[in-house]
């Protein structure tokens, strides 16, 4: 119940938010705050709950009885991070938009609300027709964010964006359809359910093929290279609270789903596909390290630099075992931070000089020393910095997928350094080097205050802890990662190419 | 000398109850007519034809439940046949309400549209229960001709510019007469090898490898029906005719005269679906997978909403043609299904569509560029979202009744194992989108400065709500209508 | 007590932490009280541990903190490890640590970024200590990163000048690349022995792995690849000699005493690996010893003060890496400590004299300045002689270890004995040509140099000044270390050879003497042979390794990135909507408006489709 | 006395008709003669029907024939309707004149 | 019969073609008319009496007498000849008539192989009559709705503006 009541929540709080505008413009972000307070709470009153077939949480109710598809939602410890991450990215989300967002705030609330909506959905669904239902209804509202609030090229982006994820969706959602429909051939019904149709059998080319329309699903989301190109129009083009959500929350939902959905459902495939998807992960982390150092619009190079991180994720999902697993999951929570934080932080650069071009900033570091230091702990965050939770993630990616598959492990490590080399440049061409305000209006150029800084220190917080005592977050998703390992026992080696 | 042999055709009072639907649209077209002859009363007649087309609604829903008729020797009102009068006449009663505002400072007789609107109706619901040539040509005819004088609506207005509404008639009415003399022709043919009108006697035509008589026969009937569906590469006139017609007469056109065709095509299929002449069905796929590529490729740049609406309703045709075609490989009940809810749902998105542009358009001025919708997400914020919401619905996304529909061609293609097609579809809906967020944005966009005052509709207004409102309810919880569907397939 | 190494990193963290949080509106007192308190804390504790370690007689103690995860059976913990090795490091790094730091309070006495400074070097610190306590890998891997970034962000601790930063990062990406390749050897040796605990780790690979066989080659070359990174050894050295653009402290206390040392730590605590790869530890040799030539070369042509002294530190890490490729192992780590006391002297001794000229680094724009520069001067004297192995001086001591070790390896020994005794040649040219040019001649430039006062950048001087004199005679508690080691017995050569081990240095300083203190001989004229200004010019450029590498890896790079910044996969799907639209246009044109035209268009679809039909 | 016509014929002359008739659709610009040829095609269809009919011996074909006929007049009658419109706006009965709407 | 068949085929077949290739409209419908009636007179030698007398009476007669005002109204005729011919000429008729013929070698090579005769038997107006208010007695109301409509559209449009039905 308390899972319905986590989506309806927000459904009915963005509708709140957008009417409340009426009555006073400050009231909108007030709601939403509320809204996404009270989802933590609900969320953080799941972590005492105990565990019923694996599950915290679960309910399950008819929807649409012809087909077999129910409002049948779950959620275990592997969700239940994730469901903490996007709570918690909502609050940074609406506390970086606070004081941005001015015109038409109501509305703006509500799509913010609605796309989390759509990702708790995500996260919780069990039906495939749910999932994807829900896979779906978060792009409306994202595309608003972007089209309406965006910056100078916001159709264009949002347009890309929108298309991107949309045809991905149909290909999955013709994966989702044939996967039902073997399941009918086999068992003489129809069911959309998780459970079901992890017992469905394939012959092994349509195996293969309906697994690909799911990876191609997931791989644009996530995104893996090269279906990435939606993201870096879309995160330079979105306000910076969008630009959160998309980075720290609406990417992890690809990898969130290659995890539940992609492998398990299709062991053998999987593990055939595993060297290519490892290899196009590799790619990821490689060539858009590399695009993303010749960026000279900030946003766009962070933008690049979380596909390469992704990468990791990919990785390590398709290296499937527990190490990995729990390397793509680390990598997941502690991207979602990092990666929000700078783009908060890019955010609060152009809302305060309004340029995103990095050529026309420099010596930063002398005028907004507090916004330095925090950019710089989540650039070496970035980089993977041990003690910090990334490094955490991206280690035990590449140690447990090192066990998989050697030679692409050693060529992703290889991103480690391509990774200080964009990260140190971000820096130096923002903090580092000599001041200079030709470019724009010097006294705009605030420090951070003490609201801005709440936010950034309680990322910091969560990347420290993540990075020293990671063991907190391990132990919530061991249980689902463990259950999904033991499931595919007959396909325990996938990606193995050891002797 | 054959004897007279009507004395073993008897039609009892029993036999009417089927049709009664039909009788009520028919009375309301008598009736309006006398009472236009009677007095001119504009309110008055609309609201004739409302009630009328109501009455025939509630009625073919009462039947709908009702056992089955037996097969009378032109018409089924079957359960099928029922489900669609009632879409048929509710969508008729939409684009009824909708004209209300359209035509209110009209310089011209008025009435006779609603006239006309009633007895396209009339050939619509005999189209959904042809079971026979004859009555389908009838049923056709009937529609196109009360089509005919609804796209020339305006032509005697002065507060008209320009001539795009004579224009479209004429386009429709020649290239429509050559389409049904294609259909004719290729009947003739068919009758002149099984002996029968009916559609049970498709059954006769000899089928296997080499038969090409049948195949033209039944190509030549195809070709009308791509033509009256728009389909590629019989599409052509589309655009023309919707941009030039009156806005709701367009609305009739692109629901109405559009799903009617699909009705009859669908229950043609599951007739001959047994005979398996392959060369049709990959003449079929052809036109589904041209029409998909075309209309989106066509509908892409276009700056003319209701062009747009136009190109993409040849893709849609398309899509739906892709269930045709499952039907024809499978046996299986899904196929129809699909081809209903997603009728169901194109009915729905695209009245409320055109109903935005009928309540915002008069018949003065038709505010079909794209340019005249900047900034109506702020003007006009409900309508607006209506719209928003029937564009998503075309394109599939879900919280609409268009994915459901969606989702019903997938499972549909899927079942049939229909993998170009399917691919084909993934590409013309990542194109189709295109169109339909350019609409969108163009509503986010902040309202020029020099925008004129925006018309206003109650009537048009509830409808296009209503029909947002069915677009959610269907979309999100579509059960009931999936159960009943399921309930009437043939 | 000796649970107590908990507290050792501790005190550098909380100093960081305080710095930090202050956000620099600490006064510069309680700063520089703050930074260099907790060092001096923590060196206390230091002695402490130190004293009860020796005196338990423990081979070596465990002090588990928390474990850091636990995952599918890794579990690598943040636990301490202190042994003989450990302990060494702990007290060369917190004892010649807390001299630094005193030392900075006053050198950095005038800059705005004080208490930054002292956040940075106290965040060093502490990574520095994790690095040497670290009981597994993983821990020691936090540290070496966290040193990396120390050393990155102060390199470019003045930001202003973009050539400090570009300095900051060739640091860091350069050491990156080591570090990667040691990341990668942390993953097969997890794959193959299944723990990262060092000594787990060193026991499962003796215990598995036969001597000469391939996995330990390989997992010995990855480290060393790490190593080598660190330590500016060949052929990823060309960091160091850029880094010299953070100050003179950082440059005493990283680059030369602490940081780039870790590469000798890391190979002399991972040894076992080495000696059952007797290959790669002879490859290390040969990296030590090329690695010290090269530098020994690059460093004579250097007229940078700090630079020499850069140049001189890699080569003389190089004699440590020779030390840990024959097998001297205590020898090495001996090095490692008596080079921190006389090479922390001389960059402090070089930060002096830099101070006093008002941040003047040339050589040749100095001059007679040991009267003006007493204090600098007796540095530079002191320091220099225990560069140079002057007999009896702390280097003495530890590089006659090395060069005796390295004799008695089989086959290759006396190569690489002979080359070691050459760098030592250099090191004594490099050295007092440093010397005798800044302090002796004619003064060439600030004439009205003063000598910075100040006990605490005095006291620094004297305590490391008597460290380099008599540190030869500290004992290195690391028998137990290396104790199965082969090495330790009594070394035997004949005074021939320890003659000249001893001439050669003070040969160099004479020929020193004779081109710079004296002007009997003159450069010039050396310069003026034919194809001379080539060789100088190509070793001053440090053997042209930055333009190679620039070539090789830096302008490819850039080049790609230039060419590709719009992302060429990018491109394709431009291709696609550009394909659309031209697809479009094409087939907009058919919509003519002309009624005719349309039927004909039925007529033609009319007539395919039978044509199909039909052929089908 | 009714000599039997193969139904081939029949229909090759229908065929013929309404080919003809198609000519006519697609090449005559003044717009009373596309009716024309559209009547034309419409009487090929007749033809068809009745050639139909007959083989069969059946009263359907005529039938059929029947309602193409009322088909036809009522086609005739609006698009006369129309012409005659089109004509009052254009004075000219060239088709050409009615492609304002394109793209 | 069977000649006669055939001529009347022939019959109209050239009236067919004269009304497509003629300039001046008058005389277009007089061949149009004369086709129509060749076909009437098929239409008997095949059997169907009624169908053939409404040919000439509703066809021939009504529909173009019908186009005979029209074209009276319009004014068109022998004055707009020359424009018909202008019309005409050129390569417009190329690939239409190209077409038509590829169109109709389909039919041919389809038709060719039809197998039947034409029954020698009339149906007669009895038959017809009997049959169209038996079964096809909806279609016959339905007939009367589509005149119904045709009539109300064509008046609606051929209406002079202005002239109120008061």
């Amino acid at each position: 119940m308390i899972l319905t009541l986590l989506i309806a929540l927000l459904f009915i709080g963005g509708l709140l938010a957008w009417f409340s505008e009426r009555i006073n413009p400050a009231l909108p972000r007030w709601i939403a705050l509320a809204v996404l307070a009270i989802e933590l709470l609900l969320m953080l009153s799941l972590l005492s709950a105990t565990p019923e077939n694996g599950w915290l949480a679960a309910y399950n109710h008819a929807w649409l009885p012809r087909f077999g598809i129910s409002l049948q939602f779950a959620v275990d410890g592997f969700s239940l991070l994730l469901l903490l991450l996007t709570a918690f990215l909502g609050i940074v989300a609406v506390g970086s938009a606070w004081s941005e967002i001015t015109e038409r705030a109501g509305f703006f609330y509500f799509n913010l609300l609605w796309t989390l909506a759509g990702v708790v959905g995500i996260f919780t669904a069990l039906d495939l027709f749910l999932f994807f239902f829900f896979w779906e209804v978060m792009l409306i509202p994202m595309y608003f964010i972007i089209a309406i609030w965006g910056h100078e090229n916001k159709f264009y982006a949002a347009k890309k964006f929108f298309i991107f994820t949309q045809v991905s969706g149909l290909i999955m959602l013709v994966s989702i359809v044939v996967l039902a429909w073997f399941h009918y051939l086999q068992f003489g019904f129809f069911s959309f359910a998780y459970q079901d149709l992890l017992n469905v059998g394939m012959n092994r080319s349509m195996e293969m093929w309906v697994m690909l329309g799911f990876f191609i699903g997931f791989a644009t989301k996530l995104p893996s290279v090269p279906f990435h190109n939606w993201l870096p129009d879309a995160h330079s083009q979105a306000p910076s609270a969008g630009s959160i959500i998309l980075a720290g929350v609406l990417l992890k939902t690809g990898a969130y789903g290659l995890v539940r959905f992609a492998v398990p459902l299709f062991p053998n495939a999987a593990a055939e596909f595993a060297p290519f998807a490892m290899t196009l992960a590799a790619i990821s982390i490689l060539y858009c390290a590399k695009v993303a150092f010749a960026q000279s619009d900030i946003k766009r190079l962070i933008a690049y630099t979380s596909v390469s991180h992704m990468g990791f994720v990919t990785l390590g999902v398709y290296a499937w075992n527990e190490l990995a697993l729990q390397g793509a999951v680390m990598t997941m929570l502690a991207h979602g931070l990092s990666s929000a934080a700078l783009f908060m932080l890019a955010g609060a650069l152009q809302h305060r000089i309004h340029t995103r071009n990095m050529h026309e900033m420099g010596g930063f570091w002398g005028r907004v020393p507090r916004m330095s230091a925090v950019a710089l702990f989540f650039s070496i965050a970035a980089l993977g910095m041990p003690g910090l939770g990334n490094f955490i993630g991206e280690f035990l990616a590449l140690l447990g997928a090192f066990q998989a598959n050697q030679v692409l492990t050693i060529i992703s490590a290889f991103g480690l350094i391509f990774a200080s080399v964009y990260s140190l440049w971000v820096i130096q061409k923002i903090f580092h080097g000599k001041y200079s305000d030709n470019a724009f209006d010097g006294s705009r150029l605030l420090d951070l205050d003490n609201r801005e800084m709440a936010f950034y220190a309680a990322m910091m917080a969560g990347l420290v802890w993540m990075g020293v005592y990671p063991q907190s977050f391990l132990d919530l998703s061991a249980p689902t990662l463990q259950a999904l390992l033991e499931s595919q026992a007959g396909a325990a080696a996938v990606g193995a190419l050891q002797p | 000398m054959t004897p007279l042999d009507y004395a073993g055709y008897t039609m009892s009072a029993g036999d009417l109850i089927p049709l009664l639907p039909l009788l009520a649209v028919t009375a309301t077209s008598i009736w309006v007519m006398m009472a236009i002859g009677v007095k001119r009363n504009y309110p008055f007649v609309l609201g004739s034809t409302v009630a009328g087309l109501l009455l025939a609604a509630l009625l073919a829903m009462r039947l709908l439940t009702g056992p089955a008729p037996e097969a009378a020797p032109l018409l089924t009102m079957d359960a099928y046949a029922q489900f669609f009068t009632v879409l048929i006449c509710a969508a008729a009663v939409g684009v009824s309400l909708l004209s209300h505002n359209y035509w209110t400072e009209f310089d011209d007789q008025r009435e006779e549209f609603f006239l006309l609107l009633s007895l396209a109706t009339l050939g619509a619901i005999v189209l959904a229960g042809a079971n026979h040539f004859a009555s389908l040509l009838l049923g056709l005819e009937t529609l196109s001709m009360s089509l005919y004088g609804m796209l020339a609506y305006p032509v005697h207005s002065k507060r008209k510019a320009n001539s795009h509404a004579l224009e479209s008639a004429v386009k429709y009415l020649i290239l429509s007469a050559v389409s049904t003399a294609m259909i004719l022709f290729g009947v003739a043919l068919i009758y002149a090898e099984t002996g029968s009108l009916a559609f049970a006697g498709l059954g006769g035509l000899p089928a296997g490898p080499g038969v090409g008589f049948s195949v033209v026969a039944l190509l030549l009937v195809s070709a009308g029906v791509a033509f009256k569906l728009s389909l590629f590469p019989f599409h052509i006139w589309t655009p023309d005719v919707y941009e030039g017609a009156p806005a709701p007469a367009t609305a009739y056109l692109a629901t109405i005269g559009k799903i009617v065709v699909f009705i009859v095509l669908l229950r043609v299929v599951v007739e001959t679906r047994s005979l398996g002449i392959a060369p049709v069905v990959i003449v079929f796929s052809l036109l589904a997978l041209l029409s998909i590529i075309a209309g989106n490729l066509l509908a892409l740049l276009q700056d003319n909403i209701k062009r747009i609406l136009a190109y993409s309703s040849i893709a849609h045709m398309g899509y739906l043609l892709i269930a045709i075609i499952a039907a024809f490989y499978a046996e299986g009940p899904i196929s129809i299904e699909a081809v209903s809810f997603y009728l169901f749902a194109y009915v729905v998105m695209t009245l409320g569509a055109f109903g935005v542009v009928s309540l915002l358009s008069s018949d003065a001025l038709e505010r079909d560029g794209i340019s005249d919708y900047q900034g109506l997400f702020w003007r006009r914020p409900w309508l607006a979202a209506a719209f928003t919401g029937m564009l998503l619905s075309l394109a599939g996304i879900p919280l609409t009744a268009g994915f459901i529909g969606k989702f019903y061609l997938v499972l549909a293609g899927v079942e049939s194992g229909l993998w170009l097609l399917l691919a084909a579809l993934v590409v013309g809906s990542g194109i189709g989108l295109y169109y339909y967020l350019r609409i969108v944005y163009r509503m986010l966009l902040p309202e020029p400065a020099d925008a004129p005052e925006l018309r206003q509709g109650n009537a048009a207004f509830a409808i296009v709500l209503v029909l947002f409102a069915l677009l959610v309810l269907f979309g999100v919880y579509p059960a009931s209508l999936m159960s009943l569907i399921q309930g009437i397939a043939l | 007590m000796l649970d107590l190494i908990w507290l050792l990193p501790t005190f550098p963290l909380l100093g960081f932490l305080i710095l930090a949080l202050a956000e620099g509106k600490l006064a510069k007192g309680p700063a520089g009280w703050i930074g260099a308190g907790s060092i001096g804390l923590s060196f206390a504790v230091a002695a402490l541990v130190a004293v009860s370690f020796l005196q338990s007689g423990l081979e070596s103690h465990t002090v588990p903190i928390w474990t850091w995860m636990s995952v599918a059976g890794f579990d690598p913990g943040i636990n301490l490890y202190l042994d003989g090795l450990s302990l060494v490091m702990i007290l060369v790094i917190t004892g010649v640590g807390f001299l630094i730091h005193v030392y900075s309070t006053g050198y950095m006495a005038d800059d705005p970024d004080f208490s930054r400074f002292f956040c940075y070097m106290n965040l060093f610190v502490f990574a520095m200590l994790l690095l040497v306590l670290g009981d597994n890998l993983l821990l020691l891997y936090l540290g070496w990163e966290g040193v990396g970034l120390c050393s990155y962000l102060l390199i470019g601790f003045w930001y202003d000048d973009p050539y400090n930063g570009y300095a900051a990062r060739k640091a860091f990406v350069v050491t990156r690349v080591g570090d990667t390749a040691m990341a990668i050897g942390l993953f097969l040796l997890f794959a193959q022995l299944g723990t990262l605990n060092i000594q787990d780790m060193l026991h499962a690979a003796e215990a598995e792995w036969a001597v000469g066989s391939a996995l330990p080659a390989i997992t010995a070359l990855l480290l060393l690849g790490g190593a080598v990174g660190k330590s500016a050894q060949l052929p990823l050295q060309t960091w160091l000699p850029d880094a010299m653009a953070g100050p003179t402290p950082i440059s005493a206390l990283i680059h030369a005493a602490t940081m780039v040392t870790a590469g000798v730590y890391l190979i002399a605590r991972t040894h076992t690996l080495f000696e059952l790869a007797p290959n790669v530890q002879l490859l290390v040799a040969w990296v030590g010893l090329i690695t010290l030539l090269m530098a020994g070369f690059t460093a004579m042509t250097q007229n940078d003060i700090k630079r020499i002294l850069a140049y001189s530190t890699v080569s003389q890490i190089g004699y440590m890496f020779l030390g840990l490729g024959v097998g001297a192992w205590s020898g090495a780590i001996f090095h490692l400590m008596t080079h921190a006391f006389f090479k922390a002297l001389l960059f402090l001794g070089a930060g002096a004299v830099i101070l006093s000229l008002h941040h003047e680094q040339d050589i040749f724009r100095m001059g007679a300045k040991r009267k003006q520069l007493p204090v600098g001067f007796l540095c530079f004297l002191i320091g220099g002689l225990a560069l140079t192995a002057f007999p009896y001086t702390s280097g003495y001591f530890s590089k006659d270890e090395i060069l005796i070790a390295a004799l008695e390896v089989e086959g290759q020994g006396l190569w690489l004995w002979l080359g070691g005794v050459i760098g030592a040649f250099f090191t004594g040219i490099y050295t007092f040509r440093l010397f005798f040019v800044v302090f002796f001649g004619e003064s060439r430039g600030h004439h009205d140099a003063k000598e910075v006062k100040g006990l605490n950048i005095a006291l620094p001087l004297f305590i490391l000044m008597a460290l380099s004199l008599f540190g030869g005679w500290i004992p290195v508690p690391l028998d137990a270390v290396f104790s199965h080691g082969a090495e330790h017995e009594e070394h035997h050569i004949s005074a021939f050879m320890h003659g000249v081990m001893i001439a050669l240095p003070l040969f160099g300083i004479a020929i020193s003497y004779l081109f710079y203190g004296s002007g009997i001989l003159s450069a010039e004229k050396l310069m003026s042979l034919p194809g001379s200004r080539a060789l100088h010019r190509f070793w001053n450029s440090g053997w042209g390794m930055d333009r190679l590498y620039d070539f090789l890896f830096v302008n490819p790079f850039l080049y790609l990135a230039r060419v590709n910044a719009k992302d060429i996969i990018d491109a394709f799907y431009d291709m696609l909507a550009a394909l659309s639209r031209a697809g479009h246009l094409l087939i907009v044109r058919t919509q003519t408006g002309y009624l005719r035209w349309y039927v004909l268009s039925m007529a033609a679809g009319l007539v395919a489709l039978i044509a199909v039909g039909v052929l089908l | 006395m009714m000599g039997a016509i193969p139904v081939e014929h029949g229909l090759i002359l229908a065929g013929i008709l309404f080919s003809l008739g198609l000519i006519g659709v697609l090449t005559r610009r003044n717009i009373v003669f596309v009716l024309m040829s559209l009547e034309v095609m419409l009487n090929a269809c007749g033809l068809a029907f009745i050639v139909a009919g007959s083989r069969w011996e059946q009263a359907d074909g005529q039938i059929m024939f029947v309602l193409i006929l009322t088909l036809a007049a009522a086609e005739v009658a609006v698009g006369l309707g129309l012409i005659i419109q089109m004509y009052r706006r254009f004075q000219t009965v060239d088709i050409n004149v009615l492609s304002e709407l394109k793209g | 019969m069977m000649l006669l068949f055939y001529l009347a085929a022939v019959v109209a077949v050239i009236a067919t073609v004269c009304v497509i290739v003629q300039t001046n409209i008058v005389h277009a419908l007089i061949y149009l008319i004369l086709s129509l009636l060749a076909v009437a007179v098929i239409f008997y030698t095949l059997g169907a009496p009624l169908a053939a007398m409404l040919e000439a009476i509703v066809y021939a007669g009504a529909i173009m007498v019908l186009f005979l005002f029209v074209i009276m109204m319009l004014n068109l005729g022998q004055n707009t000849r020359e424009q018909e011919r202008a019309w005409l000429a050129g390569r417009g008729w190329i690939l239409p008539a190209l077409l038509a013929a590829v169109l109709l070698a389909q039919l041919l090579y389809v038709l060719s192989g039809v197998e039947g005769m034409s029954a020698p038997e009339q149906v007669g107006v009895m038959a017809v009559g009997a049959r169209l208010f038996g079964p096809y007695v909806l279609a016959v109301e339905l007939a009367s709705i589509l005149l119904l409509a045709g009539l109300i559209s064509a008046y609606h449009l051929a209406r002079k503006p202005g002239a109120e039905d008061e």
